[in-house]
């Protein structure tokens, strides 16, 4: 089967509903079958500004945007022309809308159909311009009415009742009227049967789920874009397990608390951004010297400092791996899909536990705040698996140098297992000192249970041709663009290797000079402006390959066509 | 009171060095905090607390050195994060005996904010602070209960000029639901009340003057300067704040008792696992 | 009263809009914010300020964005922060007009260390709190001064169960020696407050009831709640405490005026250059 | 002039005033012509407790340690042993004190001289038994007595009064008999001329000095070990100049106070030490994209987490180089010895107001509270140089995208130069904007105007053999064995090249390759256990050389031998 998809965009100014109508297309493309991912950008307003919703739908789970829109469809276009840099069209795509389409699209785009929706609208009694344009889009996508029925009386019936559900139906009716004077569009074509096991998912609640999977049953939470939804998510989801959410007053206090709650024996985790992190290294470092486990997922936006909020990045990985102060071993994972916001979670609290460290995992806004329909993900298996001491005696150790450097912890509650957990350098018993030795075996100890642990093959996602002379290396959300491109490139016949790494620290040399075996040239790309990851293989990989380096900030997601060029541009040296 | 007092947990038969782990303390000969940390033992030992039970939570300063010479668990962590911890650890953990203790400024300059929060928030912990008014572990810097025209502070010569921060009134203020004061070289006068505050549920704050007789000699005088409240415990904010606000320092007792109810987070569990949440994502 | 009040610098001839830039507010329409920021401006109008001379500090948060909308200097720093860049800034150029501003979040939440403190500190620097009960900009959940029960936030759903934060009771507890409160929906009632407010030497405290109709319609009613206090400003932090204690949080005015002298870290320049502390080193 | 030292350790236990009777055999060493370093230890007492003054004298400028001490002298024994692995003895060593003296010294010592200076001591009404051994000490180096009784007078009179200065004179001068009964030890040959010029200053005093030379005038201040003196010198001494000090109630206060200050124009400054860089680290990012000036020093110590606080790391690299989120070019320096504190320092200040940049200096405690008699050190001439806005218009762009990448800065009071400086990315006239082109224009310019930047020959310290095969790499104090090892061996013949990078970060990967040339093998010195900068150096320099790193972590220096030692090791391969 091979990949068919459309994309499709619909913009809007404030207040217009173009996020609603955006949902409910993504909801009906999911029940009639199809697969599909759906991003939004917003002007500067904090609320009821201008906005963009911006689909691609296909026949089978995707990663990433295409290149270009194939419709753009303006519910108004009132400060479209803002979005301009992000929806890139080209001469096989249309524009739909009202009159006045700016002029950036109009240069770009091939044909114009002129079709007011709120005109349409006016004419169904309170009907809606963006339930029209549902119904314009739904009819060029070919999702059936039905599909679009049960998204309405799902999320219209409880709330607004009957009657607000049949004005919306007659408004999409009415523009999938309108909409069949445009030829029709080839869309992909939905399975019905696969969507029974489908899920709509943004990142951040994938990332939510596979922590409670994980084991997480205390989280302190202190809001900021663009992690806020993995807590609220799990501020309505943990306690149905028993878990507890505690709002703090700031990151210092969110840590704590989950440092405290860890301590007591419950996996315990937070989530932030830049801003917060950065609030957060002190206390990761208590972290690591207390052997408190504790995971800290940074859903990453543009730095530095406040940067821009809602837009994405990969540029934390310096702070995640070196933002602690002394030498302070700590796991760094990053996900790489939607999906995969799931599992890498749920093994970053398994790897917390068991090596009694603190686990960051890097996310971003780009995964956290895309909403993408994908075949349901099944449970990974990690569980909580911390060692604990059992049946302590007088001779109890908590830091004691074990051969793997994991020390068994006794819980608060624990007959004769009380000791003191200390920030401070200690003593195997934990007394501080200051003592080289004590000091050493310490450092020693917290390095060798990180270093000499078998991270197994979680640690990247290998693929393409193993013969490959050329290889990409990259890491975060920008694998879904990466990977579509290396796709295109090798179904035209080039041979490539493509490595996402999952396990950012530690560094995993070994595995890593096994995968690039015949590789003589990788080309390492990343969404940030010093190529923070290139930089990071440099220091800790050996690679004998060539290297380049392709870092780019955002807040643009780094594109399919981008990767391809980089790659002609590359493999012709 | 919490579960953790309750029947089979409680331990009759030790007396107050039993709560005492063999770690020497750090403090320098005649520190006030040798006696607080006697009274905590005492009362300890009055509750009749199992050690395994107790949590006492710490920040960085010479008072927070404190729970490493308990035989309870204990957690040393960085400096002004002390409640913070505690929250987590009595959230998570319920069952558990939560003491938060450590220093002026480590809970009032670094760790005001959560002080501020704690007080609202009022989860089920007892907070000690050792007030010295001073920094002693940086070696006689001021503290927010510096006096202002104190001259030695080491950044503030001259004087801190600042009005010194009143922790019982901010805390009366912020929400703290038991306040008390005691002296820390009585520990007779201290352990029934440093008892109390455990019993209470909820956040109790425990001020204690604890003289540092290395940067401020001074403070030997307050063994002669304390007395006992004149009022009875009151629990009309009102009337409590009235009496704070004129209060010289001294005045040892349970200035303060209100009935707000401990924190709550409610968390009953309603799905089996956690493959019952998945429902919420089919399309 | 600062250096910048004086003769040379005041601007008579200006008008409130002349102390707005040409950057568009980024608030959602009929929200508080937009109501404080035409006080301010009526305010700094009446005062005569020259805007080179007045400078507006703010952390994050929707009410954060105010200063880009002032034609004055502005610096909009990170989330909580914006009492202590007003304060380096003030102590460091005590001949500007330093004005903080920003919302209950940043200034109760994370921020309620530095707020304690600015509190006691006195340096002279006015602080407006745009209070709209909730986080805006992240989109509505609590924050201090939510009520306990307010169900919405995203993060307590079902409600806080803890006791708000009264930002004039702690304020006044931690040393504030100027608390007023203001509608935002009131601009005439509000400009004379925070006129005083700019000219009262040392730390002003000017809380602002400022709706947020996005997360929060109800609010929409304190418009007509509100009314102006019927107690004459005090000096009495005692009877100011009391009135506070009981107050329901629509009284308006100015509700104590102490007179306590503002922050001075005398410096005067004892010596040439650095050169002549060189003396100190010969062994 | 060769070089002829001597070193020498006193102990005592609490209330013995070891710490006393060292400084003042330092300053009477200083004062009788002499050059020297005192460091102290002590046990882990708040105050009071066992302590050892540990000396080293000589006729030139030092800045190590010897391998070993010549002389340990004990006031008393009582937990000396606690300084057994610090005070290293051979068997060119003497060991004078009461009976009872640890095993581990007589083990390792050559000579054992018993006299009891408490004894003597007690024989003098009101005699100490601290002046005894200050008088025992000068007899055995040949400190005359006047320089003693300069000492004594100056410290005593007007304190004690003068019944306290003959009594304790009497004590030394008793002292001075005692000794005269052990057979006299070489001495380095004081040059009276020469204390008219000298100094007796501490690393920390010394980044004060430097700070106010560099033009600080506002400094805030949150006390931490060991970064305390800093604050507290510059507590007394900034407000002769007319400067301010504010004592902070955090350090997230502390350094947002130096960027208000800085912002109203005034050169601006913290100091701390790692658990405070880790809390400022967000703030640091604030000073980037809001490119405002400041100068933080972080006076390292054991790390992490609280770790050893009163010893030395050199283990915050990491942090003060990547600790920042997002991508957030900034500059970090490290002086090399006590004496380059004030350079460094006051380079530093330049740097931060040149470049509208933080900038982090990155002493350490080994640097910070020593003291050491060296030669006054000159004013080094840098002032800041800020770019001011002159005469500012309408027009006026903040964060204008100049050549260079400086942008001038109007200060507040300056007539139609308003402006809000922002952390969020904006345009040039710094309105916020989350624009692909003003964050890619943001981001060129504050890296252009780092990186572009001419840092000249400060950037390093370079030193021996031009055509050696071999260099030692290395930073911040661990320079000072380093040299002291390296110019051994170099006087036993080998051939190396010596040298101490002073600007951390940026790189200088060109400057570097020249003073590499010839150089086929790089051994990398550092005091911390993950070989900070041997990674930093790996990532960001390329080097041609063969790199080996050596990291040590704290608590003990790294001395002459050991370095000596793997410089044997490394040229044997
Ligand atoms: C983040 C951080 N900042 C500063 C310090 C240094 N420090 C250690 S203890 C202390 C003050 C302690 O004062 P207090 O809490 O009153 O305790 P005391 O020593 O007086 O008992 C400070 C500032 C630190 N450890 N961590
Ligand atoms: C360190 C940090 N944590 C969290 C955030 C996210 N954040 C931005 S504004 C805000 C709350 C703002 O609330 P408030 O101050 O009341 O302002 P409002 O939007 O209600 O006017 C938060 C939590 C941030 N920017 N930085
Ligand atoms: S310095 Fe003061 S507070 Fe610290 S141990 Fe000594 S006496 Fe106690
Ligand atoms: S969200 Fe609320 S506070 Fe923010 S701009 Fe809108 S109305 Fe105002
Ligand atoms: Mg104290
Ligand atoms: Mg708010």
């Amino acid at each position: 089967m091979t990949e068919q998809s459309i994309s499709i965009t619909m913009t809007g100014s404030g207040g217009s509903g173009v996020m609603t109508a955006g949902n409910m297309l993504l909801d009906a493309a999911g029940r009639s079958g199809l697969f599909g991912i759906m991003t939004r950008s917003a002007g500067p307003q904090i609320r009821g500004g201008e906005a963009a919703a911006m689909l691609r739908l296909s026949n089978k789970p995707i990663l990433s945007h295409k290149d270009q829109f194939d419709i753009l469809l303006g519910i108004d276009w009132k400060n479209a022309d803002l979005f301009a840099s992000e929806i890139v069209l080209d001469n096989n795509s249309i524009t739909i809308g009202e009159t006045g389409i700016p002029q950036a699209f109009t240069e770009s785009a091939g044909r114009h159909y002129e079709l007011s929706v709120a005109e349409i609208a006016k004419q169904i009694p309170d009907g809606r311009a963006n339930m029209v344009a549902l119904g314009v889009a739904a009819k060029l996508i070919s999702i059936p009415l039905s599909a679009i029925k049960e998204v309405l009386t799902k999320s219209l019936l409880k709330q607004k009742g009957e009657g607000a559900v049949r004005s919306s139906l007659e408004a999409v009716e009415a523009g999938m009227a309108a909409a069949s004077a445009i030829p029709s569009i080839p869309a992909p074509t939905a399975d019905p049967e696969a969507a029974a096991n489908n899920w709509s998912i943004t990142g951040n609640e994938a990332c939510g789920m596979g922590a409670i999977r994980g084991g997480i049953r205390f989280v302190a939470a202190y809001p900021i874009t663009p992690a806020t939804e993995v807590l609220e998510w799990l501020a309505t989801n943990l306690p149905k397990l028993g878990g507890k959410l505690v709002q703090a007053e700031d990151e210092l206090a969110s840590i704590n608390q989950a440092i405290g709650a860890s301590f007591g024996g419950v996996p315990s985790l937070t989530a932030t951004s830049g801003p917060g992190i950065a609030l957060m290294t002190e206390s990761l470092g208590l972290s690591v010297a207390s052997e408190t486990p504790i995971v800290v997922i940074d859903v990453m936006r543009g730095g530095p400092s406040t940067g821009i909020p809602a837009k994405s990045e990969q540029s934390d990985l310096n702070i995640a791996v070196f933002g602690l102060h002394g030498d302070a071993p700590h796991v760094v994972t990053a996900p790489l899909t939607i999906a995969d916001c799931l599992m890498t979670t749920q093994w970053s609290v398994y790897l917390a536990e068991k090596l009694q460290t603190p686990t960051i995992v890097l996310s971003d806004q780009a995964l956290g705040q895309t909403r993408a329909v994908i075949p349901g993900v099944p449970d990974a298996g990690y569980e909580p698996e911390r060692a604990i001491a059992v049946n302590p005696d007088k001779t109890y150790q908590r830091y004691a140098d074990t051969e793997n450097g994991v020390s068994p912890m006794s819980l608060p509650g624990t007959e004769s297992g009380q000791y003191t957990a200390d920030g401070l350098e200690h003593t195997q018993s934990g007394r501080p000192s200051s003592k080289a030795e004590d000091h050493h075996r310490q450092m020693n100890k917290r390095l060798r249970k990180i270093k000499g642990f078998d991270f197994g093959d979680n640690w990247a996602e290998a693929s393409g041709d193993d013969d490959a002379e050329i290889a990409v290396l990259t890491w975060g959300s920008s694998f879904g663009a990466i990977s579509q491109a290396v796709e295109e490139l090798r179904q035209s016949g080039q041979k490539l290797r493509l490595i996402g790494v999952r396990l950012i620290s530690p560094a995993q040399p070994e595995r890593m000079k096994k995968l690039l075996n015949n590789v003589k040239k990788v080309l390492v790309i990343e969404q940030n402006h010093s190529g923070q990851f290139y930089h990071y293989l440099k220091a800790y990989y050996d690679l004998d390959a060539e290297i380049k380096s392709i870092a780019i900030p955002g807040p643009l997601p780094i594109l399919p066509s981008q990767v391809r060029q980089y790659l002609r541009d590359w493999s012709q040296i | 009171m919490n579960l953790s007092m309750k029947t089979e947990n409680t331990c009759p038969s030790l007396v107050a060095k039993d709560y005492r782990s063999d770690t020497k303390p750090v403090w320098c000969p005649g520190c006030g905090d040798f006696g607080v940390l006697l009274s905590l033992t005492k009362s300890l030992a009055e509750l009749q607390l199992n050690p395994k039970n107790v949590a006492v939570i710490s920040g960085i300063g010479c008072s927070s050195r404190i729970p490493a010479y308990l035989n309870t668990f204990g957690f040393h962590g960085v400096h002004g994060r002390a409640l913070t911890i505690g929250t987590g650890l009595k959230v998570a953990r319920p069952d558990l005996t939560v003491i938060v203790a450590g220093g002026d400024g480590d809970g009032f300059s670094i760790g005001g904010n959560h002080f501020l929060h704690a007080c609202r928030r009022n989860v089920d912990m007892t907070y000690i602070v050792m007030d010295n008014e001073l920094y002693g572990m940086t070696k006689g810097q001021a503290s927010p209960t510096s006096a202002p025209d104190w001259e030695y502070g080491k950044l503030t010569p001259g004087g801190t000029h600042m009005k010194p921060f009143h922790p019982l009134v901010v805390g009366l203020a912020s929400g703290a639901n038991f306040i008390a004061r005691v002296s820390g070289t009585n520990p007779n006068g201290a352990v029934p009340i440093i008892s109390e505050a455990i019993r209470h549920p909820g956040f109790s704050l425990v001020h204690v003057l604890s003289p540092c007789i290395t940067f401020n000699r001074e403070q030997l005088e307050w063994k002669k300067m304390v007395r006992d409240a004149v009022v009875p415990t009151t629990n009309d904010a009102g009337k409590a704040a009235r009496y704070l606000m004129s209060d010289d320092g001294f005045n040892l007792g349970i200035l303060f008792k209100g009935d707000r109810l401990p924190y709550d987070l409610k968390s009953e569990k309603t799905v089996d696992g956690p493959a019952d949440l998945e429902a919420q994502f089919s399309v």
